[in-house]
């Protein structure tokens, strides 16, 4: 069905040696949440600590030597995953700080007058920094509703993005939905106003080719454990030019030019923005992380997750009594499904599931606004990746079913 | 199987036959409490009456750990003094904390002991106080009035 | 001399069995910069991975409950640690952003007719972010100063820390002259005008016995990286009612109790400080790294370096043309050294040293005022942990002669 | 051994004996510039005339590597033009990102070639570009007058 052999990537993964609740294979469709990690992820850190560890950028003995050289190739090999430059790689902690770091930083940038766009379907992290910018500046949050079928609804884009526009910040792929957003006509749009764009492209980084020069975005945020990569790290990349004319964010070591008592200057982009001894076994381990991705193949992988995705949608249309939140057509859509299922409440969907081995998330998936907008109160969500195969599909509707048994009919 | 013992058959009586769901229009205090991690909310009206719980009325949307648990939550305050009722909410809280190593006394908690197979799924423990929770809350303002 | 047995201890760390530049031993002076790791903690990371990976709070699935069961362990761990409770502890990057966090989590709360007071031997990561917060709230910054000694000059404190002073800044243990500042007078004078105390603990957490309740402080930080934890994880304590009251400073996931398009209200303390999916992995290896040191014993530890600090001061002492920058006597002092050695630039020593696998820093460390204070351009810091002896110490005696034999005479 | 690689004799000579040191008084651009991770700082005083450099003194602290790197620059640079100039610069730097693996052109580079050792210490390089880098800066600033 597919170009990539599953079962040999499954076995590059160590936590799929391991068996759930009572010796259930793991059936595991919550990447969206967070991706697990191959042994040479694991074995990057490791490495780093075993070998190389010191502190990057602070010191000229050998280990100290090692440990920059290890974080700036990571950074190299980050520039060129998505096709940027190496000094517009900003590491973070998470996409969460990624998109914190943007809003705070732009805070002396925009006035009263000054609106931020939006869409419903963004995740709370590409949400409420927007709203709290909103609310320091005394700027206007507009935002892109979502339609029935889960599509952004770009009717009103010249109303929504004015001449008074200075940041359009919007989800690649929706975590919820895995509606794929059509960013051409928003990023022109946006450009011909003079707004950046600024993409929370957490679900789709991992999961597609990306380019941030042929996207024509300006910011772009992700991280890394939703992409192979261990937990604790996250990238911001951002035009050179923008990143040189952003204040910092974080202040204290390694982000200065020059300090007195009562003031200090700034070193230039990236380092600007990474304040403190870096969370560099992390970079480290993001660098083996994208090396696995690019050896297997963003191509191969998304074209794997869509294939995968239709026989999911597929299959569970097959099954009386659930609905499918979001869009049906793979068209501009990746590997996540969310459902609901009757009057079987998700988290008890769930819990059953999870006692089969099958690990799904329940819930509002962080993206409250846009659950209460398709009129549920929670929904049900496998997410699929590269290790996933049809045989975790088939168990997850069997599971469904198996639940609908157990709890009566729904 | 655990699951059997998370989902009791009193649990799903309940969560399909939910007790004083349907809120009354009269109350002294009324609450609105959320589960933030998966959206679950209630509603909850209560009316003391000389230290009693006179009358008590709940809606919302959840899980059937939720809706099972405020409902025999329900069953178990209506009628009883505030003291009363505080010894059966602190031994069903210490229950759900009890990591399964508890089931619980029967003569306090009656059908609220169907419950303690929650306490061995730490994501849920949430979904079976939502309820309990609501209630204290109501008490403390019904009673600060 | 110790009752420690450091080549055993020795032992448990990888990296002391590879080799520096042409095969010479490696003499890790500098801890201060970053401390190295033990293999339990290498493994409590990898276990994870391995194991038990999964969006910790953000599951009903078992990998989701073992997450959090995991990270929130940690946290007991950490509270146990330092005397705090469980909910005090908020988990962070670094120990820069914790400090961070306070300073912009402060900024609705300082006015212009405020003081902030630090010190001028703090880390840059305890000074820009209060100078910043100055001059976002037209507050104004003061500070002690820095005796010839090294030691803060206490006369002023009266007059420093004043009706109008909101908040007090300090650090435990300057990484620099390895002075330990007297918080007695301080925390008493600070409180008795209602300001808090916020002690930057990255010298002393890692280094000796350190009870919150006990000093009496409010809030607290330190990072885990150099406490032989992984990179990528910082604490902030903070007393609950003060964290209850503070508005939170990253905004996204699991940080919220209800949003909508236009606003949204928070979890209680520490989740509300805790946006998106957490640096597990890193938790988790922060909790098996101060597992780690109280098996040791934090006062074994504290003594061990007093003694062998007290031994590098002698040595030292005894080089003609060096001058220790700090003070000289261990009372109220741990074992990180500074100095300055004639003519002989720190670079170029610490050049020196790097071929004899003598690993210290040189430059201004991140405290670039008090460098400054003190007349020096830079100087060459080297910084002692418990898996030092004194056959490190006598290894750096030996490197320092040796480089004034390699550049001429100082 | 790579120490010695670094440390050449002519370095030291060139730390021990500064050349063009002091500051002049007349110039037509002055620049500060500094290595934030050491504290290193050179202020750099340069005069041109007619597109040729007449003066250059500089003034700072540093290790060897920076003040010997910079008293070799101000031998190499003095009355050259700045064209010419710019092709030692250019041909500098590129010894100086090398990573050991080249020696420079002695032509070019004269005395500046002692420093290609520095191409294998990645922490060094930023101290011997200090003087380069300031030049630079000071040359763009003066034509701008
Ligand atoms: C005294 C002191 N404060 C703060 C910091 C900042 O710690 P980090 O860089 O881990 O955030 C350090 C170490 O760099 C330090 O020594
Ligand atoms: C679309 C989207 N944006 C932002 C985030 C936040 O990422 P993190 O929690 O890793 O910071 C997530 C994941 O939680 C996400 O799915």
């Amino acid at each position: 069905m597919s170009e990539l052999d599953v079962a040999k990537l499954r076995k590059d993964f160590p936590i799929f040696t391991r068996t759930i609740r009572d010796g259930k294979k793991l059936v595991y469709l919550d990447s969206g949440a967070t991706s697990q990690k191959p042994q040479s992820v694991i074995d990057a850190e490791v490495n780093f600590y075993s070998k190389n560890n010191a502190a990057a950028h602070r010191g000229a003995h050998q280990l100290a030597e090692e440990a920059t050289e290890a974080m700036e190739s990571s950074r190299q090999i980050v520039a060129d995953f998505l096709g940027g430059e190496v000094d517009e790689i900003v590491f973070t902690k998470s996409a969460t700080e990624s998109l914190n770091l943007l809003a705070y930083s732009y805070t002396s940038l925009i006035t009263k007058n000054d609106s931020i766009v939006v869409t419903e379907m963004e995740h709370h992290a590409n949400l409420i920094p927007w709203q709290q910018l909103a609310e320091r500046t005394g700027a206007t949050l507009k935002w892109f509703e979502v339609d029935q079928e889960g599509r952004l609804d770009l009717s009103a884009i010249d109303n929504l993005i004015t001449e008074d526009t200075k940041i359009v910040a919007i989800t690649h792929q929706s975590n919820v939905l895995g509606t794929i957003n059509p960013l051409e006509a928003i990023v022109a749009r946006a450009h011909e106003v003079g707004a950046v764009v600024i993409l929370d492209a957490c679900q789709s980084v991992p999961h597609m080719p990306i380019n941030v020069a042929e996207l024509n975005i300006d910011f772009l945020a992700f991280s890394g454990h939703k992409a192979v990569g261990p937990t604790g790290v996250g990238v911001l990349w951002g035009r050179s030019e923008l990143l040189e004319m952003l204040p910092p964010f974080l202040f204290g070591g390694s982000m200065i030019e020059t300090v007195t008592m009562t003031s200090a200057t700034w070193a230039p982009a990236p380092r600007k923005f990474e304040a403190g001894v870096p969370n560099m076994a992390q970079i480290v381990g993001l660098g083996a992380a994208l090396n696995y991705l690019s050896q297997i193949g963003m191509e191969k992988i998304y074209l794997h997750e869509v294939k995968l995705g239709a026989y999911l949608i597929e299959r569970l249309s097959s099954i009386d009594g659930l609905r499918i939140v979001g869009p049906r057509l793979m068209e501009s859509r990746g590997g996540t499904v969310s459902f609901t299922f009757g009057d079987i409440h998700p988290h008890d969907l769930g819990q059953y599931l999870d006692a089969q081995g099958i690990a799904v998330r329940t819930g509002h998936h962080c993206a409250w606004p846009l659950t209460r907008k398709l009129g549920v109160p929670a929904t049900t969500r496998a997410s699929l990746y590269f290790y996933n195969d049809e045989s975790d599909v088939d168990a997850l509707i069997e599971g469904i079913i198996g639940a609908k048994k157990y709890f009566g009919a729904p | 199987m655990e699951l059997d013992a998370l989902y009791q058959e009193v649990i799903l009586d309940h969560y399909k036959h939910p007790q004083h769901k349907g809120l009354l229009s009269t109350y002294d205090a009324q609450v609105h409490h959320v589960n933030p991690s998966c959206g679950d909310e209630i509603t909850l009206n209560l009316t003391l009456d000389n230290g009693s719980i006179s009358a008590l009325s709940w809606d919302g949307v959840g899980c059937s750990i939720s809706q099972a648990s405020v409902s025999i939550m329900s069953d178990l305050v209506i009628g009883k003094n505030v003291a009363d009722a505080r010894v059966i909410l602190d031994s069903f809280v210490e229950l759900m904390q009890s990591k399964g190593l508890k089931t619980g006394n029967a003569e306090i908690l009656e059908d609220a002991v169907s419950l303690a197979g929650v306490s061995k799924f730490p994501a849920r423990i949430k979904c079976a106080l939502l309820g309990w929770m609501a209630y204290k809350d109501a008490v403390l303002s019904a009673s600060n009035k």
